[in-house]
Order: structure tokens, then C-alpha cells, then sequence
């Protein structure tokens, strides 16, 4: 399959029938006067944007640090295209502004804390109990309604369907009356 | 003329800009900071970060609005001054016909930058005093199509709005394009670059006057550079040729006569 | 102008030696001479298609460099002659405009001169002889037009109109045409030429023997070397 | 969509109104373009702002934001009075024929006011828009003869009663010169648009429409969504390859998210969460038709709740449904924000959103979270909702609210199944690694889970079962494969068919939702959205090579259509197109060559073609229905709708709709004009919050003597939603660095302001300021004989990131739809003027 990709790659967009490359090009077995300037890549994903669901192509180095981005020319979508959005893409993964710890922001505080995984979790679920135990709505007029209508949850449309699966059954679990999304507005 | 080119569908360019962002990905080209000034346009111009861009323009002719988008680079001209004026040979009309650019040859004169009609190449300047710089411009992706791919701008074109091959096949879509439009009554349908200086590597396929679009009707090669070309070489090479000759004949001739200092007199 | 005391300055050989080049005339003359070779040469990379391979890469990154040094001494060799000795300097602008009819008649005897050493045909010349004249008013223009072109090119890129880059490109490599047809010259009749050894040794050592300045540059000779002699006390006088 | 975006190609008109998706959706102009050129489709575009769509289009027809009902509704006036529909598929597949009580009466004859309205609690009794029926006689599943009501039908569609002829008049009055006079469209391209849509009611023509949120994000959204679909039941382009009914959707998983309920008032597979007055497993599922393929969604709820409570469902206690909450209201956005507004709600979790930005009357919101207790954010950016406390003019000390921002891994750090806008399913692969301690969302979630049933492992309480018997064995280390095997469906014991025949084994995954249907146990299947039944079951790659159907990438497409049945998987049961019995003629041949899709193979007695049929296979068309039957037995082999109750396309909804059978024109809340069409002015039940109404943050409602212009919103190509994925990208914020208003020539002119001006635009809930675009892209409108000024901007900016700018939606109005209490965005009043 890599090796198919690797050919269509070298055709580029010629999947809609707008144009191949010139015979004498596409031959490419002599060594070129430019070396690539980076790998094209060969995994691939999708773009995490609009709803088309487009093809992406990426290359990484050892580490998962993300060095090229292209449209998947096997991708029904896009066959190989894309727009500014998920061009970008290196810049989202490689962003020097992405979150890497745990923040904590105290009540009146005017700053973050840097705190970890174990102790927000913890917290969090003390915190989701207490609330829940305080406001929760078994009954309402004889009927068992098992509710709470003081924790809400709002998301998220960027997510995968499992992210998302996940999210209404826990949500629905602890009663949660307030699901709402994207989708709304 | 070049054997390839690049061409540039403006009746279907949606100005999704991913030309623009494909070509800054590939080449790890950096953002540069750019404000929000009444314009989609941005960044407003070229420059060293930013070798290919969509520029925007509202035209109006017969009650019809049109929004044109057209996408900017270098035009890899047949009669290209860059190539004429660039003195390291980084400048190159390569075996294809398009220039391409080898930035490790460039020693950053700068004469390409102005010499262009486009206006297009751009000095990445290092450090003015040591004149330390290298030109940036579009080179068609040299690297990408010497490997046999696309450029990364065609390759990630949406609407199929840049497409890419042999230059005959590209003017006869182009020409084939125009056709249609002329017939869906787009009258001001019409190419660019068939034969603009000796035929452009890039071609367009506009909707309206090129001057409604920021290009000129009729790009000229500079004449300044004609002058250096027709005026400064020959006269450098004929009158060092001349006076080498004159000297070589008063050598000649002093031989004869035997002359000497006054001093052996 | 004030006349500038010119001592005779010894013997070479039973030659006596006549002071022509100051100290400060001689080194703003080689530094000028150093300088514009080495722009010369860097600038012949990028003027001659076939020098192309030493105006990029590593050779052009040098070369830039070199030439934006030797553009620095070029600018300073007249600096250097107009601070350390500054009434020779005035005077030696002065004589390269200063045109009369004796350089006519030099410029037109001067083939037969220099090719067959037709001798009497010359008019008298002053400290410079009318080719020389030439060659410091071609030099002196063409320095102007140097500097200003040059440092339109080195500072003005992006800030100056298209065309006045281009220009200048033109006016820089017209002024090097100009001075390197001169300078091939000069080269030829100081090195070559079999009647103009002495002028290059004037530049070494500041001195010519009286008979070479009697000959090439008679009415300096007469009018400020000679003249400043009757005045003072000549240890080598024959009188 | 009911189509999917490859099928764009199919098209022979496309028509974009309220949506916009060369700048939104940039991709779905490979396939619009492709169409132009290979068939030469022709493309409008109706859209209060000249966009970079219409730049594209062959018509472009300006509308005043808000007025779509009148527009559409003049497009149906035209196709009837032209009697440009397609006449056998109306007959056959819609209701049109269905004759409607008698008592119904409508705008024309009330003013505005469907029959039935009752002020006292605004809202409308729907008894007056049902179907006539008549009774006949039919055997039952025993062989017994006995009555059943069915609905009547007229024998033409002349007949007064029937639903065509109400479709007539209602729409008789939105006449081209009302269009002129309501939109602002001329009248001239009104007609031309018209005719060029029209033209696509031939048999052998389909034409699709393209919308987005510039339809939903009205107070009659949900009608305007029905107008089209009106539209297109006219002109037989439901079903069909190139056609369609198509919501553009905005966010890479939306359509999942929506599928998998992460909305007040539905669970995974749009079964509906219940509500109080559903005190049982058996009153609930009495909401579920059954004469359609609904007749199994006791199944499927059945399934859900063995997926969710596993071996705490079980017969005997309804399948552990008193688990689930219940609702007894609207808990939607706009109630969220006025509830957290007052205080009642305490804590917050948001995941992957920025609700800072994107809330509607937004200063109003953001106070909202100062009320909060605690906050937790998932994000992959610091966004301006978890740093809500730290914004320009915020006091930090006052505020109490607890904030946990926890590191989230993006879409490429992580692997899973997200859904196009065309309910096409596709894997994506972790293809980079997560920066420093950034976690997937579902490690978080499973974390949390585990955590909270610890804490209270120790109660015996029957309110905190939902949360102990809750399935949730993921792994210690939760598996993504684990999670999409819940979804597909699992037998937790052998599934047999009623003569005991094992269906699926104990611990396999479903092969689809017909198992479900067909399983004599059913509740041996755990299936946590059974219109994903399937898509992590193995399938064939086309090439012979089997993986789950969703990883599949196979590059088949047979008949060329587009529909490339091999790649990926496509919910419900791998269609693509939905509805496709209506591409074949009632008789079950394609309507044309060229637009053949699905048909009926008489020899092999089964329907075949190039999409997976949405259709019993085996159902000839000739079948007769069985009015005492179940599900889809009482449905003829004509009946293309098989989730609706009659079988049949709505062209009038006896239910469902809370303004009315018929989308009928009011004007937005805020409005610039009086309804030129009836006395009444706005969708009249809607709900209007007055909270805090009157002060500087508050519910406030604008007028046109203080707030002239007519705005809307929208979106840009090079920015994303409410930001943080693109503001904080350095090439993205470069292409569209800050917020700007685009204003027509003459509008800047009358005010004096110059493009790059900085000015200032005001509604009744705010001020912000941006830089004036000055473009001949917007030009005033003539509203019934007055000049009403137009403007627009984009609602990406905030005050986080390399982009920045003021927020549109500081203001946008707190109203909501009708029905889907989706907010009113796009038309409000604002007044704009240069600053200094």
C-alpha cells in the first residue's frame, strides 16, 4: 500500500484527471540538482478541522515532532488537496503555546499552578461528588428522575466519536441534565 | 520557453489560501506579524517568509461584482531579467525553463530584486554592512518537481485552480477555459502570460483586465537592464579589447624603435 | 598657488634625484592602487559570466566581503593623501583640471612619441604629463560615481526606486570601463614601457633622476623644482 | 447531509444559501468545481454577503439575513404555480397526497397563526394539523381481519383537503414581488435563480442545497431547514445522487458528537433522552412510530442500556432505565448560560471548546462563569474560557472560581473514529506524540471515572447505582478498540434468531443494527449507538482484505458515482445516500442513466446499484402494504421514507414542529422591519429570557430607531470556530490578523468612515470595536420601499493568541429557534460608527 501511495504521491493531483506530470519528469530515476528539502511523509491521518474529513499525509522525525503535512491523495475527499487550515498543522502540533502540565487556578488566585495528574484527578472527582450529592434530583413528582442540574458539560464537536461516546455515558451517569456542544450553536 | 508550467485558474480559485500556507509549510517559511488594515490580503506583500500569496481585488464592469483572487509568485519568465542580471548564476533558467533559484550560489547582490517586472524576489538580508543576504522567490517547487511531484501550492489546490505540466497542455487548457467562459458570458475572459516576456512559466486565466488584478497590461523588460546588457558589457569588452590591441601594437612598435629609458640615453 | 619647496633629494648612480612623490602621495597612491585592484578582481566575479563560479558560495560570501574592505581603503587612500599632505593634494586636484595647449599637443604627439620616440614634438608638461592628467580626472570622476553607486548598492537596496539601482549598476560598471582602459594604460607604460621605468620607481622611492623630469615633466621641473633651487642652497650645484 | 460530499459531482444545480463552503468548507469546491466543468452545473449562491462562494457562482442573489423562508418559499410558489415538480415523485413519495383535518387552518386565513395557538402558554395544539384517516380492514400478525386507521388519501392533487393544495396556498402569497420586498432580492434575479433551480424537478436533473448555520441560527431555523426540504421533495431531488438536503457541518466531529448525543435531549443514535412524563421503559418507548423502521427503538434503547449498565439491566428493572436522567424542560445552551448566570449551576466540565467565544449574548455568558464553583477545562491551548478569570478588566480577587486545565493530546496525538458532515466514518491514526504530560481526552475521562467510582464505592444509596453498576472496563489503560467495540455493538452472550440459530457468538461484535432488529434475545447485545452498528464490525476492503469497516480504504467506486462503498464506513448500515429507494421510479427503475443509483433487480428479486440500499433488499416495489402489520410491514414497496410513519416524504408535518405544519416567515427578533407578510411579527414560541433586562449585561432587545443596521456573522476560511486551534497558529493569524466589519461603500460614506477605519459597532447588549472593511460586496437593501444598511463580521476573535480582535458575539441576542433553541447569530441590529 506504502508503495502505491509513493506512486500516486508522484502524480500529485492526478486523480481528478486535471493534469499529470510530464512524462519526463515523472520518470525521475536520475538523481536530481535539488535533494528534497524534507521527507513528504507516508502516515496517514485526518484534518482536524472542517467536517469533509480530508486526507492528511504526515511526516515525523523520531520523536513524533511533526516536520510535513499533505493532503492524502488516496483520501476520497480531498485527493491530495487542502486548504490553509489543516496546512497549518505543524504549528498546532509543534506549538510551543500547547498545554504540556496540569494548571490550577485556586479561588481569588490571580495565576496558574503547575500541578499533576494524580492530584488533579483526585480533586476533580471530590469535587464532582460533593456537587452532585448536594443537588442531585432522585425523585420529581413520584417519578424517579436521577438528575443534576448543577453540573453541566459542554463539547466537543473536535473530538473523536469515542472521545465523544465516552463523554455522554459518563455524563449521563452522574445524571447530568446540562449536555450540551457545538452542535447547539 | 519553458517546457513546463504552472497554471493559474482565477475563474475558480476560492481564495482558500492554501497555496499561500502550502508553500510556507514545505519550505518552513516563518509568519511574519501583519495587521488587520481593511484587507483579506495579508501578508500585504512578498517577502523572504512569504514566496507565494493570493492577493484580492473587487472589480466591477456591467453591473456584475467580481471578487478576484489571484495567486502571486515568481512567473519564471522566458526573457527573464533576473536570470540576465544575476551575476553568481544562483539564477537559472533550469532545464525545464523555470527559474529556479539555488540559494547557496546567491550572494545577495540584490540585482534580481529590482530587476524583476513583477516586482517578485525578495532580499533576505542578514546583515546589511557585511551585505550579507539571499534572494527568496518561487522557484515552481525545484526541489518537489525535479523529484517528480507537484509543487506543493498545486498539489493542495482545491478547486484544481493550479494545475501543473506540459506548457503546450496548459495554454490549451487555458485557451479551452477562456472558450468557456467567453461562452457563459464572462466576456473579459482571457489568458496572461501566453507570450508576456518571451512567454510565462506561470499562466493565468483571468476574468477581467490584468490591471484589475495588480498586473500589468503589458509587462516590459526593464530597460535599464537591456541598457547594461546592450550598452555596459559590450563597451567593457571592446574597450578592453582595443586598448589591450593599441598596447599591443606600441609594444610592437617601441620593440622597433629600440626606445628606451631617458635615463640610458 | 603657493609654490611647494620640492628639494633635490641625493643621487642615484651619477643620476642626480629630483623629489617627486611625497611619503603620503606615494602610500595614498598604493593603497588606491591595492584597493582598486582587489575590487577590480572581486568585481570582475560578478561583471564576467565565466567568473561566476567565485561570485557564489563560499567564493562570493569572501569575495562580498572582501570587496565591501577594499571599498573602505578605496574611500580612505584619498583621505589619507589629503590629511598627511594636503597642499600636494590641492595642487594635484588643481593641475587635473587644468587643461591649456600644451596638452593638446601632448595628446596629439603622444602615439608617435611613445610608439616611435619622436623626440621634440612634446610640449613641456607640469608635474603630470597630460595622460596622467587624464587618468587622475577619469580616476577622481569615476571615484565619485564609485562611492555613490556603490553605497546606493550597498545601503539603498529596497529604498531606492528600481531604476536608480539599475542605474547605478550601470553608472558603476561604466565607471569601472572607464578607469580600467586608463588604468591598463598606466599599467603598460610604467611596467612595459621601455621610456617609463622611472616613473614607477618615483612611486617606490619618491624621486626621479633630473634627467627623466627634465624630459617628461620639463615645465614642473623648471617651474618648481628648479626655481625653489636658485632660492636655497643646492649642495649639488654645478654653477 | 442526506448525501455526502464526493456526490457534490453528481449535481446539475447547486444551490448555497445560508451557507458559505468555499470559505468553511474549502474542499467541497473540488466537487462543486468538478461538476461545473464536467456536467456544467450551475452554482447559486443566495447570501446577505458576497462571499468568497459567491465569487465563484454564476448567480448571486443578495439576501437580507433572516428572510430565507420567503426566499425558499418563493422558490416553492414557483415550482408549483409552473408546475415544474416532479409529478410521480411527489405523487409516489411524498405526502401529498394525504388529506389534512379539515380544521386545519393557516397564515393566510389567521394572519400569521396556525389553527390551534393557544397565549395562555404560547404554544400551538397540534390536533388541527393531523392527517385525515379512514379505516380498513386487514389481517393482523394472527391472520385475524380486523379495522385499522390509516391516513386518507385524495385521489388528485387538486383535491382541497389534500396537503398539496394546502402546500399551494400557503405559498401562493410568496409571490417574486414579496421576495423583492421582504429579501431585498430583485425581483429579476429572484426569477433567474428560480428558474435554474427549477429546471433540476426534470427526472433525468438533480440539484442539492447547501446550508449551514446561516439557516439553523435563526428563530425559525428548524423551518427554514424544512422549507428546502420542501424544495427538494418538489423536484424528486431527495435520494437521488446529486441532490440533497445538505448541512454543511462545522467542526471535524460534529456529526459524531451529534450521534452520539452530547445534546440535552438525546441519547447516542437520536433515541431521546426521556423525559418526567415518562416514568417507564414502556410509556417511553411509546414515542417510537410503529409503522416505521422506528418500530425498533425499544431494541435499540434496550441494547444502549446493556451497554451502559451490562448486567445490571435486566428485564425485570427495565433495563436499569430510571437510570438514565430524566428531563423535565429545555436544557439547552441559551438555559445553561441563564441557569450558571444565577448561580444554580456549580460546576463545569468543558472539553475541546471555547464557549467564551462562541456563546451567544457573551458578556452576559462570561459572568456566568464567575458564578461557577469550579471549571474543568480540557484543552490543547489556554483559551479565554479557562482563563475567563485573568481577561482585560477582570478582577482575579473576586473571583471564587476553582479552574483545572488539564493537557489534552489534539486529533493526530491520538487514535480514533471521527464522522464527516456526510455520516461517513473514518479512522484516524495517531501519527504524532503529545506534548509533555498532554493526554487523550479518553485517558482523562477514564481517570475520572475511575475516581469517582472510588469515591463512592461505599454507597448503598439507589441514586449513585447509575454511577456504580456503570460498565467501564476500558483496560487499566483505557483502549480506544475497547471504546469502538461498545459503540459497534458486542453479543455478551450468543444472539440467536427466533428458531434458535446463533446470530452472533457470545463476546463478537455485532455485524449491524439488523441484528438487533432480528435477534430473538436482543438483550444479549450490548450496542452503545446502533446506527454505528457496523462500522468496527470486519469487512472487505474491496480487495479482499478484512479490517474493521471503518479503517477501510478501499479505492472501488462502483458506477462511478462517488459513493466508493470500500472506503471507510458510512452510518446507518454503510449507505451513503440516504433515502435512495427515491433514485429508483416507484416502479424501482432509475429515473435516468445518469443518475442511476440503487434500482430493483426483478430477475434476482432483490435492490441493487451502487450504494447499500436504504430499503428492505428484498421489498419489491409492487409490495402492498399491511395497515395491521408492524414496522416496515406496513409499509408499500413505494413508501421510500422508511423512518417515517407513513412511508413518505413530509411536505407538511402533522408533528414535530412547534410553530406550525408549514414554514411560515416571521421576522427575526430584532428586525428593522414590520412582517410584510402577517401582523405577526416573530416566531411566536419562541421564548424571550428578560433576565437582568435593561442593565448594561442583560437580556436586552434592540430596536431599529437606536440599532438601523442588520447584522450577521460568520466565519473565515484561515480561522477556525471560536480560535484556539487557529489564533494560536502563526501562518493562520498571519493570513487574518485581527477582527474587522465589512461595510458597503455607501454606508461608510454616509458615515464617514474609510476602509482601516477603526470603528465601533453597538447592539443593545454591548460594544465592541474592529476595523472597517470597506467593500463593494455588500450594498443596502430596499426593504418595502426603505433603504436598510447590511453588515457583517467574523465571530473567531477574542483577546488569547497570536490573533486577536474584539468578540462578535458581545452582540449577539439571547433568543433561540423554535425548536432547536439554536441561538439567533445571524440577524440582529446594530448600530456602527467611527471611533473618535
Amino acid at each position: 500500500m506504502d508503495l502505491s501511495r509513493r506512486d500516486f504521491l508522484k502524480v500529485g493531483s492526478a486523480a481528478v484527471g486535471t493534469l499529470l506530470l510530464p512524462a519526463t519528469l515523472a520518470g525521475a530515476a536520475s538523481p536530481s540538482a535539488f535533494p528534497l528539502h524534507k521527507r513528504v511523509g507516508e502516515t496517514a491521518t485526518i484534518c482536524p478541522y472542517c467536517s469533509v474529513g480530508c486526507g492528511v499525509i504526515v511526516a515525523t522525525d523520531s520523536t513524533g515532532h511533526i516536520l510535513n503535512v499533505e493532503g492524502d491523495p488516496d483520501n476520497l475527499h480531498n485527493r491530495g488537496t487542502l486548504d490553509s487550515k489543516p496546512l497549518a498543522i505543524p504549528q498546532l502540533a509543534n506549538s510551543p503555546n500547547r498545554l504540556q502540565k496540569v494548571l490550577y487556578r485556586a479561588p481569588n488566585s490571580d495565576h496558574w499552578e503547575e500541578k499533576d495528574w494524580d492530584w488533579a484527578v483526585s480533586e476533580i472527582s471530590k469535587r464532582v461528588k460533593a456537587t452532585r450529592d448536594a443537588t442531585f434530583k432522585e425523585q420529581e413528582g413520584g417519578v424517579t428522575v436521577n438528575r443534576t442540574e448543577s453540573i453541566a458539560w459542554l463539547g466537543g464537536a473536535a473530538n473523536n466519536n469515542e472521545d465523544c461516546y465516552l463523554a455522554t455515558k459518563f455524563a449521563r451517569a452522574l445524571g447530568i441534565a446540562y449536555l450540551e456542544h457545538q452542535a447547539r450553536i | 520557453m519553458s517546457s513546463i508550467a504552472m497554471l493559474v485558474d482565477t475563474s475558480k480559485c476560492t481564495a482558500c489560501r492554501g497555496c499561500q500556507i502550502a508553500c510556507k509549510q514545505w519550505w518552513d517559511l516563518a509568519a511574519t506579524r501583519t495587521k488587520q488594515t481593511g484587507s483579506y490580503e495579508n501578508p500585504r506583500d512578498l517577502s523572504p517568509e512569504t514566496w507565494s500569496r493570493v492577493t484580492f481585488n473587487e472589480y466591477e464592469a456591467g453591473g456584475k461584482l467580481q471578487w478576484l483572487f489571484l495567486n502571486l509568485g515568481c512567473m519564471h519568465c522566458t526573457q527573464a531579467a533576473c536570470v540576465d542580471v544575476c551575476p553568481t548564476g544562483a539564477l537559472q533558467h533550469n532545464d525545464t525553463g523555470f527559474v529556479s533559484l539555488d540559494r547557496e550560489q546567491c550572494n545577495g547582490c540584490g540585482y534580481c530584486v529590482e530587476a524583476c517586472p513583477f516586482r517578485i524576489p525578495r532580499l533576505d538580508v542578514v546583515n546589511t554592512l557585511t551585505g550579507e543576504a539571499k534572494a527568496s522567490k518561487c522557484t515552481l517547487c525545484q526541489d518537489r518537481v525535479t523529484n517528480g511531484l507537484t509543487p506543493a501550492c498545486v498539489k493542495t489546490c482545491p478547486p484544481g485552480a493550479l494545475q501543473f505540466g506540459d506548457r503546450t497542455a496548459m495554454l490549451s487548457v487555458a485557451r479551452k477555459r477562456v472558450d468557456t467562459l467567453k461562452a457563459q458570458g464572462v466576456a473579459q475572459a482571457r489568458t496572461y502570460g501566453e507570450t508576456e516576456l518571451g512567454g510565462l512559466g506561470r499562466l493565468y486565466v483571468l476574468t477581467a483586465p490584468p490591471t484589475a488584478y495588480g498586473l500589468p497590461e503589458a509587462p516590459e523588460y526593464p530597460a535599464l537592464v537591456n541598457l547594461w546588457h546592450n550598452l555596459a558589457q559590450p563597451l567593457g569588452y571592446a574597450g578592453a579589447g582595443l586598448m589591450t590591441a593599441g598596447l599591443a601594437v606600441n609594444w610592437l612598435l617601441t620593440r622597433r624603435a629600440r626606445l628606451s629609458n631617458v635615463e640610458e640615453k | 598657488m603657493a609654490t611647494i619647496t620640492m628639494p633635490l633629494a641625493g643621487v642615484r648612480g651619477r643620476q642626480v634625484l629630483v623629489v617627486r612623490f611625497t611619503a603620503a602621495e606615494r602610500a595614498a597612491h598604493w593603497v588606491h592602487f591595492v584597493a582598486f585592484s582587489v575590487l577590480l578582481v572581486t568585481g570582475m566575479f560578478i561583471y564576467l559570466p565565466w567568473l561566476h563560479a567565485f561570485a557564489g558560495g563560499a567564493a562570493g560570501e569572501a569575495s562580498r566581503l572582501i570587496h565591501r574592505g577594499a571599498a573602505v581603503l578605496f574611500i580612505a587612500a584619498p583621505l589619507v593623501y589629503l590629511v598627511f599632505s594636503p597642499r600636494e593634494f590641492l595642487y594635484s586636484l588643481k593641475e587635473s583640471f587644468t587643461w591649456g595647449a600644451d596638452d593638446v599637443g601632448w595628446l596629439k604627439n603622444a602615439w608617435g612619441y611613445y610608439s616611435q620616440g619622436k623626440l621634440g614634438t612634446m610640449p613641456p608638461q607640469g608635474k603630470y604629463n597630460s595622460g596622467q592628467k587624464l587618468n587622475a580626472l577619469t580616476q577622481i570622476i569615476s571615484f565619485g560615481l564609485f562611492v555613490i553607486t556603490g553605497l546606493i548598492m550597498w545601503f539603498g537596496k529596497g529604498s531606492v526606486p528600481s531604476n536608480v539601482f539599475l542605474a547605478s549598476v550601470i553608472v558603476h560598471d561604466l565607471a569601472v570601463i572607464a578607469t580600467v582602459l586608463l588604468f591598463m594604460l598606466h599599467l603598460y607604460l610604467v611596467v612595459l614601457h621601455p621610456m617609463m621605468r622611472e616613473s614607477i620607481t618615483s612611486m617606490f622611492e619618491g624621486t626621479v633622476t633630473r634627467a627623466f623630469a627634465e624630459e617628461h615633466h620639463g615645465k614642473w621641473y623648471s617651474e618648481r623644482v628648479l626655481r625653489k633651487r636658485e632660492e636655497e642652497f643646492d649642495p649639488l650645484s654645478k654653477k | 447531509m442526506t448525501n455526502h460530499w464526493v456526490d457534490l459531482k453528481n449535481s446539475d444545480a447547486v444551490l448555497i444559501i445560508g451557507g458559505n463552503p468555499a470559505e468553511n468548507h474549502p474542499i467541497s469546491f473540488k466537487w462543486i468545481t468538478a461538476a461545473m466543468e464536467e456536467r456544467g452545473a450551475k452554482l447559486i449562491v443566495v447570501d446577505p454577503r458576497f462571499n468568497r462562494s459567491a465569487s465563484k457562482a454564476d448567480l448571486y442573489a443578495p439576501i437580507r439575513s433572516g428572510t430565507d423562508i420567503v426566499f425558499l418559499g418563493g422558490l416553492v410558489n414557483y415550482v408549483i404555480q409552473n408546475k415544474l415538480y416532479n409529478e410521480e415523485y411527489v405523487r409516489s413519495f411524498t405526502n401529498a397526497l394525504t388529506s389534512i383535518s379539515a380544521d386545519y387552518k393557516g397564515p393566510a386565513e389567521l394572519d400569521g397563526y396556525f389553527s390551534g395557538f393557544k397565549q395562555s402558554n404560547a404554544a400551538y395544539d397540534p390536533a388541527t394539523w393531523q392527517y385525515q384517516t379512514e379505516k380498513v380492514s386487514a389481517k393482523d400478525g394472527s391472520g385475524n381481519e380486523i379495522q385499522v386507521s390509516v391516513p386518507k388519501q385524495a385521489a388528485s392533487l387538486d383535491d382541497p383537503n389534500s396537503v398539496f393544495a394546502h402546500l399551494a396556498k400557503h405559498y401562493a402569497r410568496y409571490t417574486p414581488d414579496l421576495v423583492e420586498r421582504v429579501c431585498g432580492t430583485p425581483q429579476a434575479t429572484f426569477l433567474q435563480v428560480a428558474q435554474t433551480f427549477a429546471a433540476t424537478g426534470s427526472a433525468d436533473k438533480s440539484g442539492t442545497i447547501l446550508y449551514a448555520m446561516g439557516q439553523t441560527q435563526h428563530t425559525v431555523g428548524t423551518q427554514n431547514v424544512r422549507a428546502m426540504a420542501i424544495l427538494q421533495l418538489l423536484l424528486g431531488n431527495v435520494g437521488v445522487p446529486g441532490g440533497g438536503v445538505n448541512a454543511l457541518r462545522g467542526e471535524s466531529n460534529v456529526q459524531g458528537s451529534t450521534d452520539m448525543a452530547l445534546l440535552f435531549g438525546d441519547l447516542p443514535g437520536y433515541l431521546g433522552l426521556p423525559t418526567s412524563a415518562q416514568a417507564d421503559l414502556k410509556t417511553f418507548l411509546t414515542k417510537f412510530d410503529n409503522t416505521s423502521y422506528w418500530s425498533n427503538g425499544g431494541r435499540f434503547v434496550t441494547t444502549l442500556l446493556k451497554a451502559w449498565w451490562g448486567d445490571a439491566a435486566t428485564k425485570e428493572n427495565d433495563y436499569a432505565f430510571n437510570y438514565l436522567p430524566k428531563s423535565s424542560g429545555n436544557y439547552s445552551w441559551i438555559p445553561l448560560f441563564e441557569a450558571m448566570y444565577k448561580g444554580t449551576t456549580k460546576g463545569l466540565f468543558v472539553m475541546g471548546m471555547n464557549p467564551y467565544v462562541s456563546g451567544p449574548n457573551a458578556r452576559l455568558e462570561r459572568k456566568g462563569f464567575e458564578n461557577l464553583d469550579w471549571m474543568v477545562v480540557m484543552e490543547l491551548f489556554d483559551t479565554e474560557t479557562s482563563s475567563f478569570w485573568r481577561a482585560p478588566g477582570v478582577n482575579p480577587q473576586s473571583i471564587k472560581t476553582e479552574v483545572f486545565l488539564l493537557p489534552a493530546a489534539d486529533g493526530l496525538e491520538k487514535s480514533g473514529s471521527l464522522t464527516t458532515s456526510g455520516r461517513l466514518i473514518q479512522w484516524r491514526n495517531r501519527v504524532a506524540a503529545p506534548p509533555g504530560q498532554a493526554q487523550e481526552d479518553i485517558w482523562i475521562l477514564d481517570k475520572l471515572m475511575k475516581a469517582i467510582k472510588a469515591a463512592y464505592k461505599d454507597s448503598s444509596a439507589a441514586r449513585d447505582r447509575p454511577i456504580l453498576d456503570l460498565v467501564w472496563n476500558y483496560g487499566d489503560t483505557i483502549d480506544v478498540q475497547a471504546v469502538a467495540r461498545e459503540i459497534n455493538g458486542y453479543a455478551l452472550a450468543d444472539v440467536k434468531d427466533a428458531s434458535n440459530k446463533v446470530l452472533v457468538p457470545k463476546g463478537a461484535v455485532l455485524p449491524g443494527f439488523p441484528t438487533i432488529a432480528t435477534a430473538a434475545n436482543y438483550d444479549a447485545i450490548a450496542c452503545g449507538c446502533w446506527i454505528y452498528s457496523g462500522y468496527f464490525a470486519p469487512a472487505d476492503d474491496g480487495s479482499g482484505v478484512t479490517m474493521p469497516a471503518v479503517k477501510r480504504r478501499g479505492q472501488k467506486d462502483p458506477g462511478g458515482m462517488g459513493t466508493y462503498p470500500f472506503w471507510g464506513w458510512a452510518w446507518p448500515a454503510n449507505r451513503r445516500i440516504l433515502y435512495n429507494r427515491a433514485s429508483a421510479r416507484p416502479d424501482g427503475q432509475p429515473w435516468s442513466e445518469g443518475k442511476k443509483l440503487v434500482w430493483w433487480d426483478a430477475g434476482k428479486k432483490t435492490w441493487t446499484g451502487y450504494d447499500v440500499p436504504d430499503y428492505l433488499a428484498t421489498k419489491a416495489p409492487d409490495s402492498k402494504a399491511n395497515p395491521a402489520g408492524v414496522g416496515l410491514a406496513a409499509q408499500a414497496g413505494t413508501d421510500a421514507f422508511i423512518m417515517k410513519a407513513d412511508g413518505k416524504g413530509w411536505l407538511f408535518a402533522p408533528k414535530g414542529l412547534n410553530e406550525g405544519p408549514l414554514p411560515e416567515h416571521y421576522e427575526p427578533l430584532e428586525s428593522p422591519t414590520a412582517n410584510l407578510l402577517s401582523k405577526l411579527q416573530f416566531n411566536p414560541v419562541v421564548k424571550i429570557w428578560d433576565t437582568d433586562k435593561g442593565k448594561a449585561i442583560g437580556d436586552n432587545v434592540g430596536t431599529a430607531d437606536k440599532f438601523p443596521i442588520v447584522c450577521t456573522t460568520f466565519r473565515l476560511t484561515e480561522h477556525w470556530q471560536a480560535g484556539a486551534m487557529s489564533r494560536n497558529l502563526p501562518w493562520l493569524a498571519e493570513a487574518q490578523p485581527g477582527m474587522f466589519v465589512e461595510i458597503s461603500k455607501e454606508l461608510a460614506a454616509e458615515k464617514g468612515i474609510g476602509n482601516g477605519d477603526s470603528v465601533e459597532i453597538t447592539s443593545a447588549r454591548g460594544k465592541i470595536r474592529a476595523t472597517a472593511l470597506v467593500t463593494m460586496r455588500w450594498k443596502s437593501y430596499m426593504i418595502g420601499g426603505k433603504k436598510v444598511h447590511h453588515i457583517g463580521m467574523p465571530w473567531h476573535y477574542s483577546w488569547v493568541g497570536l490573533a486577536t480582535g474584539d468578540s462578535a458575539n458581545d452582540l449577539t441576542p439571547h433568543v433561540g429557534d423554535g425548536n432547536s433553541s439554536i441561538p439567533e447569530y445571524k440577524a440582529f441590529l446594530v448600530d456602527v460608527n467611527k471611533v473618535g
